[in-house]
């Protein structure tokens, strides 16, 4: 059987005496290519090919590629903001309201003549003090996330409508230095997918490479057992919902400034795709832990699909049944595999199959 | 109180009568397009748009159109479908751009989001056209109909009406979504003529916000009356969106028979309460006349002949005038195709 | 990294005087908890030597885990206690002397994580610049960690996959990361789902642990393990401490009066006479499994049949399989013969009905939100009332009779569950089985973490309905639970059945002999 | 001490000897009114009080009643569709968009001429489709609920821009029978109020009353302890989410006739406040149980304060910020008081005159 943990990816260190390295690396390649990790990566790959096919014109080339990044980059971003949280089994559904809020106010601080810097800062605190509050909701109050963030989520709601009056924020300042943070382009690809690629490399370290990201996966998986381990439960849920509210808030300035401008529904449309995007990326690479790489994985296989039905000029609803069709297929490849590898797991144990290792991400739901 | 005034006041007869001749004009039907000017030169054929679709009702009606339209001058409409969200609308602008579309066409196009779309495009030879954008056209943006300033008539002739219909006894309110800015105007120009026409009638205003609509926005106007018994007549800045689930509201609160509702726009939903009686007059949108014009400033530049201001007309519709089939969108003006073809030498 | 601590004993710490040669390592005195109307712990007193290992026993509830919870800081102690470690003092339940290792009732691993990252939950993680994790050192310094208890184990692997011993090891070694020697290491019922055999292993561990000078506070339920591995044993009963006694000078019979306050047998065998005139009540042809390979066997009614074997010998998978509950891999056949003379697969075999008292009563077992009296009609549900109503009346009615028999204390079949003590909490899962009025049931670890007196009075309810024709199956890793139950007993090896033995006479060593596949 | 724990009721192992009548029923009562069972009750209270002070001429009056219960009886609908999946621990993100499915379904058959009560079956029969997919895809490919519905969502979506094409479905023939099903009023209450009492009498029996509610919640709370005690879990599941579909499909359906045809973005506004009424509702009267009453009183609190504030002419943001501080308020004071109580319970437990007579309040264990 060759049935590796996920570790060995991160742990490099083969112990010398008891396993050859050939042996090693052709394993780990075959453990990073399993199925069962990366499902996805094969329904993404079966897409290209059929849009080449279906397209040859317009699809196989770099533009595509560069389009794919450029227009799924904030999306990218919304989810890599809550992917921190749910390591720790937290949600935060307020995400995409704080990125709206915190859009609208950079852009009202630019259009009121704050220096950008400032006024960036500024909107970046917002989110701050956003994590800040469903922290407190949270984790002081003990009011289960879901629920909470839900509450916090109107108040911002309330916030957004107050200061935009539900009128989007433009001005011709805005398409100054504000414009640059998010239009920018390099060689074609726009400054955001740098973003996304620096925070989705942040959130690798810190999930994979620090002590921190372990003790968020222990909190998320058995709080108990993690306080009993000498974990700090209470301040790392804490911390994951500050942070997802730093990224979060963002994220949306970083939209505001492609939209050149403050929209006062600009992050609603981010909600669902962010989370669909995080939950897919749970099932790749590391078998049911929120991860950066699955998350990556999983925003490039939804929009490459999307870019794709649009080169071919697919019908309106086509986009939406492509997402159901590929989420549907991605979840079932990987979990079919991942079922049929564990139960040929070699016996270790005498009891009974049930108890699997960390499969699908579970919710806690208790109210 | 201000709005027990208007009951009590002598009715304006001057302003009554004003009021009632714009209704008399509102409501014939247009039956002339707003261009007049043939395109003399030979239009190019083989000219390949692309449409930006937005996900919403307006944009999946136009996309036909707009491809009927071009068909006659031998072009093609691609339509891309988008969810509405800048960042796949960009996208969709970029891949047109590189596709080879000779033009791009997105409704309410915002200049900020789409800048650099709009410069690329300009770069690229690619011509940008728009409607019921707040954007001035010039600086890449070739063409812009139905926009702020043509859509003043609306709220005239809303007012007119509702100082009409009550005999110049009106306690209006005008329910808005500021969220739309386009319509901004028409809440000036109904509050404007609801002065003029009647100086005694009293007018208000009740925003509602985007998260209300489809949800507790009839519950909201509901709240308004209740708490405001003197309103009589509601006017809608965006019938579509506010008057889902108004009729049934207003008839749940026992209101129903004590207010008179008018509005802008119209869906096939608002001409079906106007035909069960729910609704009084409408200012319905003219889509085949946005459209038509779009590409017929496609066809001016193109040939190579001035492109000028074009906008939309506007029609006070009640239930009497009313087309018969009001469940698909309708051309104000009954031979628009046709007045079009003739200007482009087509017919 | 943790770093490497000071040596208690060796009192290396410059201002602390070196500790009396011979006073103990960890002096506990006048300690109390009260939870709000509970008394947990009544003015308890506890010393333990330097290296000795030290038993703590008494029934369910009687206050073992709350006096190490309070060790551990996870409660605060009511005032007025005094506690020293190696001569300095510390306040119980705020502070937690270095010297003082855990290993509780849960173990407090997390399985889906491996074992390097929980040896580094508990231990530290090895970081260089920028908080990145040395994952070579990391595994360097696990490696090096588990070495003292020469432990087979993927460290890799989640612990899921790990064996219950190898978790223990895990927890174990977590609990002694960067320490040399001396203080106390406090283990809560580290055996209590643990095979003889591996029971064993664990010995030696302890053993290890004890070499190197630490003192082991050891609670277990279990009467051999104190005889064969404590020095001493401090006895609580209702929260309050009965006494503390060398071992030599207890036998179980004295042990147990002594925890339970009443003449307990603790080699008590229930009388199950085997009626061969008994109709064959279960049979089963053909069971193969993740372990299984190939199992025939029948029981009669009135019979309590006994299942044994070493880990992987499939003894805990079988009676999953007969209760229709096994995983997809199982396969064969199973029929009730009095019920009705059809075949069934075991894919199928849960329309049979056969109910089961699962091995892990938290996670199998317990619905925790729910109250006593939800817990024991969940199975029977289907009898309460009529065309899907549920009876209020019948219900009550159920849970009083059923608490009843089997004497389950509680507040009330409102109380929620979680309040109850595990040997209680253990009657509830009995009651719910046989409250649908089974003709056969099947045990699995039927007395893990009850204490000696439930224990008994869980033997007689059992034989009682035995003798009434009830047809019971009990697997247990206890070899006590088979002798004190069983009428005949299966030894499995390899997956299928190596042996039968007949109970009469049967003694633990023979038994054992037998699980273990040893030369006679 | 007068704390009791919620299963009194369902189970009134009451001896009919040791205790009298009076003190039972006065003390149900306290139970029944306590802070921690009932916290949203006090703020709801409290929100009644403010607005019949701050709007006196309006407010505390019949007619205001009336509007609360006409207006959100559709709230209540889309929570209560959601309410027994998730008893069993099972989202449903689709329901929304099930809701508008149906709803635009029925219309489009109303105006192509079929018979109301045979559309109005189809569509409810559309609902239980749309049920039978989502319990397929979770419990049969055993794909998680949270990810599994928001990807058959998608597909819902492609249907209904497919059968709509974005665009209303409206015509005269609508404004008959089909009208009547959503808009008739009896006595000042429309008949959706009606459907949602009865639903929610329906489902309070179901999970209170009837062995399969108490398998539902068993099954929600310990799926794997569930399934040894010999419940059929995967089939509760596909249940749960086949009812689901079912409600969630006539509460469109129920809505389509009080909008006057089928609009394509009809339910979506549900999905929110639908979530929020039934997790606030989850703190209610059953300590962390999703139940029926306890929604209910989640929905008419909300509702109050959305009315009142509209009558109190408040500005347009005030409603957000309403919904966000009364789920925080409500959570907080159900919260608080449920810890504070939890603490002392056992101090009334051991009250002897409490304990069953089968069992003696003293820890000494005999058999
Ligand atoms: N946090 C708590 N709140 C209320 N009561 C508690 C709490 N912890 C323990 N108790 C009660 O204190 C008593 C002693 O419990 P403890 O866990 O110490 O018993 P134990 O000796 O470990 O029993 P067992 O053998 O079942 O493990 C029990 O009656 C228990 O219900
Ligand atoms: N917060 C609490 N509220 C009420 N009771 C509690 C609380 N915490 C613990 N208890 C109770 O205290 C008792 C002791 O719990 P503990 O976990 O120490 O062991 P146990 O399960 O009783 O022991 P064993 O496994 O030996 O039978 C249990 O009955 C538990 O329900
Ligand atoms: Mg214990
Ligand atoms: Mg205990």
């Amino acid at each position: 059987m060759s049935v590796k943990t996920e570790d060995e990816v991160v742990t490099p260190a083969v112990p010398r005496e008891s396993r050859r390295t050939t042996t090693s690396a052709a394993s780990r390649w075959a453990t990073l290519l399993a199925f069962d990790k990366v499902g996805a990566v094969y329904v993404w790959l079966a897409i290209i090919v059929v849009f080449s096919i279906w397209v040859p014109e317009t699809f196989p080339n770099l533009m595509t590629a560069k389009q794919i990044l450029n227009s799924n980059a904030i999306t990218g971003l919304a989810a890599l903001s809550v992917t921190i949280p749910l390591a720790a089994r937290v949600f935060d559904l307020s995400f995409a309201l704080n990125m709206t809020l915190c859009g609208v106010a950079v852009a009202h601080f630019v259009v009121d003549g704050v220096p950008l810097v400032l006024a960036v800062l500024l909107g970046v605190l917002i989110g701050l003090v956003v994590g800040l509050i469903n922290a407190t909701v949270v984790v002081a109050m003990k009011i289960d996330s879901f629920i909470a963030t839900l509450a916090t989520g109107s108040l911002i709601q309330a916030l957004i409508t107050m200061v935009t009056n539900d009128t989007p924020i433009s001005d011709a300042k805005l398409a100054g230095g504000f414009a640059t943070i998010g239009q920018t382009t390099v060689g074609g690809i726009t400054l955001p997918v740098f973003y996304f690629a620096v925070v989705a490399v942040g959130i690798w370290y810190l999930l994979e490479h620090t002590a921190t990201g372990r003790r968020l996966y222990a909190v998320g998986f058995n709080p108990d057992a993690a306080r009993l381990a000498g974990v700090k439960v209470a301040r790392l849920q804490f911390l994951a919902l500050v942070t997802s509210g730093v990224l979060a808030g963002s994220a949306g300035i970083v939209l505001a400034s492609i939209l050149g401008g403050g929209s006062p529904t600009a992050g609603t449309p981010y909600l669902l795709p962010g989370f669909a995007a995080v939950f897919l990326g749970a099932t790749q690479l590391k078998n049911g832990r929120f991860n950066a790489g699955g998350t990556l994985i999983a925003v490039l296989l939804l929009g490459t699909g999307t870019t794709g039905l649009g080169l071919a000029n697919a019908p309106q609803w086509s986009g939406a049944l492509f997402v159901g069709i590929v989420l549907i297929a991605a979840l079932m490849v990987t979990g079919l595999q991942r079922r049929t590898t564990l139960a040929a797991r070699p016996a270790a144990l005498d009891e009974p199959s049930h108890g699997d290792d960390a499969t699908a991400p579970s919710k806690d739901v208790s109210a | 109180s201000e709005s027990n005034a208007s009951s009590d006041a002598p009715v304006d007869n001057a302003g009554l009568e004003a009021a009632e001749a714009t209704v008399a004009k509102a409501a014939v039907r247009p039956t002339k397009i707003t261009v007049t000017t043939p395109i003399d030169k030979p239009i190019p054929t083989g000219k390949k748009i692309t449409f930006v679709s937005c996900g919403v009702e307006a944009c999946a009606i136009q996309g036909p159109i707009l491809a009927e339209a071009a068909g006659i001058l031998g072009w093609t409409v691609d339509q891309v479908a988008t969810d509405g969200s800048p960042e796949k609308v960009q996208g969709a602008i970029d891949a047109a751009i590189r596709n080879g579309s000779d033009a791009v066409i997105l409704n309410a196009a915002d200049r900020d989001a789409y800048a650099k779309q709009i410069a690329d495009a300009a770069a690229a030879g690619v011509q940008f056209v728009t409607c019921c954008s707040l954007a001035t056209t010039g600086d890449g943006l070739l063409f812009n109909t139905a926009t702020s300033e043509q859509n003043a008539p609306i709220g005239d002739y809303l007012a007119a009406e509702v100082v009409s219909d009550s005999g110049g006894k009106a306690d209006a309110l005008y329910v808005n979504i500021s969220a739309f800015q386009i319509l901004a105007k028409v809440g000036e120009t109904f509050e404007a003529g609801m002065k003029e026409y009647c100086p005694s009638c009293t007018v208000d205003s009740l925003d509602i916000p985007l998260t209300s609509l489809g949800k507790d926005a009839p519950d909201r106007i509901v709240s308004y009356l209740r708490s405001h018994p003197d309103v009589n007549y509601i006017a809608l800045s965006v019938s579509d969106a506010l008057g889902a689930g108004l009729p049934a509201a207003l008839k749940a609160a026992g209101l129903a028979d004590k207010v008179t509702i008018v509005g802008q726009g119209g869906g096939s939903q608002n001409f079906a309460d106007m035909e069960a009686g729910d609704i009084e007059a409408l200012v319905p949108t003219d889509l085949y006349a946005y459209d038509y014009l779009m590409i017929d400033a496609l066809a001016r530049h193109w040939a190579g002949v001035p492109v000028g201001e074009a906008g939309p007309q506007f029609w006070l519709v009640k239930k009497d005038t009313a087309p018969d089939d009001t469940s698909k969108p309708f051309p104000l003006v009954l031979d628009t195709e046709a007045q079009f073809k003739a200007l482009w030498g087509k017919s | 990294m943790r770093v490497p601590q000071v040596d208690l004993r060796s009192g290396t710490a410059p201002d602390a005087a070196p500790p009396p040669r011979h006073g103990p390592v960890l002096d506990v005195q006048h300690l109390s908890k009260t939870f709000p109307g509970t008394r947990a712990l009544d003015d308890v007193s506890l010393e333990i030597a330097p290296g000795e290992v030290h038993a703590l026993m008494g029934q369910n509830g009687s206050g073992k885990s709350t006096l190490i919870k309070l060790l551990a800081g996870y409660h605060s102690a009511d005032p007025g206690a005094h506690a020293e470690m190696d001569g300095v003092p510390f306040e119980v339940g705020r502070s937690v002397p270095d010297g003082l290792r855990f290993v509780h009732q849960d173990l407090g691993l997390i399985l889906e994580l491996s074992a390097q990252d929980n040896l580094a939950l508990h231990g530290g993680f090895a970081r260089g610049r920028g908080g990145r994790v040395l994952w070579r050192q990391q595994e360097a310094e696990t490696r090096r960690v588990l070495a003292a208890f020469d432990v087979d184990l993927d460290i890799h692997r989640p612990l899921a996959a790990a064996t219950p011993v190898q978790r223990t090891v895990v927890a174990i070694a977590a609990a002694l990361q960067g320490w040399d020697g001396g203080g106390v290491l406090v283990l809560d019922e580290p055996t209590a789902v643990l095979p003889h055999e591996e029971v064993e292993r664990l010995f030696e561990v302890v053993a290890e642990v004890r070499r190197r000078g630490t003192s082991v506070l050891y609670v277990s339920h279990r009467m051999d393990e104190i005889f064969s591995l404590a020095d001493r044993v401090t006895v609580l009963r209702g929260g309050r401490r009965v006494g503390t006694y060398d071992v030599g000078s207890l036998d179980s019979r004295s042990l147990a009066s002594r925890m339970v306050g009443d003449d307990i047998d603790p080699d008590f065998r229930a009388t199950v006479v085997e009626q061969v005139d008994q109709p064959v009540t279960i049979e089963a042809r053909g069971i193969h499994g993740k372990w299984l390979r190939g199992v025939d066997l029948e029981a009669r009614a009135g019979e309590i049949l006994g299942i044994a074997g070493l880990a992987g010998a499939g003894a805990l998978e079988l009676p999953y399989v007969l209760a229709g509950k096994a995983g997809e891999l199982a396969r064969g056949e199973i029929r009730l013969p009095t019920v009705s003379p059809d075949w069934y697969d075991v894919q199928r075999a849960a329309d049979l009905d056969i109910p089961i008292v699962p091995a892990d009563r938290q996670t199998e077992a317990v619905v925790a939100e729910f109250t006593v009296g939800e817990n024991i009609s969940l199975s029977a549900l289907r009898r309460l009332g009529s065309r899907g109503r549920l009876s209020a009346k019948d219900e009550a009615t159920l849970v009083r009779s059923w608490s009843r028999r089997l004497g389950v204390v509680s507040t009330g079949p409102s109380a929620p569950i979680s309040t109850l003590s595990g040997g209680n909490q253990q009657k509830v899962i009995l009651a719910r089985c046989l409250a649908v009025s089974p003709r056969v049931l099947v045990l699995c670890e039927p007395t893990a973490g009850v204490d000696i007196g439930t224990r008994v009075s869980i033997y007689q309810i059992i034989a009682d309905l035995a003798a009434d024709g009830l047809t019971v199956v009990v697997a247990s890793s206890d070899e006590g639970d088979l002798l004190a139950l069983c009428t005949r007993i299966l030894v499995l090896r390899g997956g299928v059945v190596a042996e039968e033995l007949e109970a009469e006479g049967l003694t633990k060593n023979v038994l054992i002999r037998a699980i273990e596949g040893a030369e006679q």
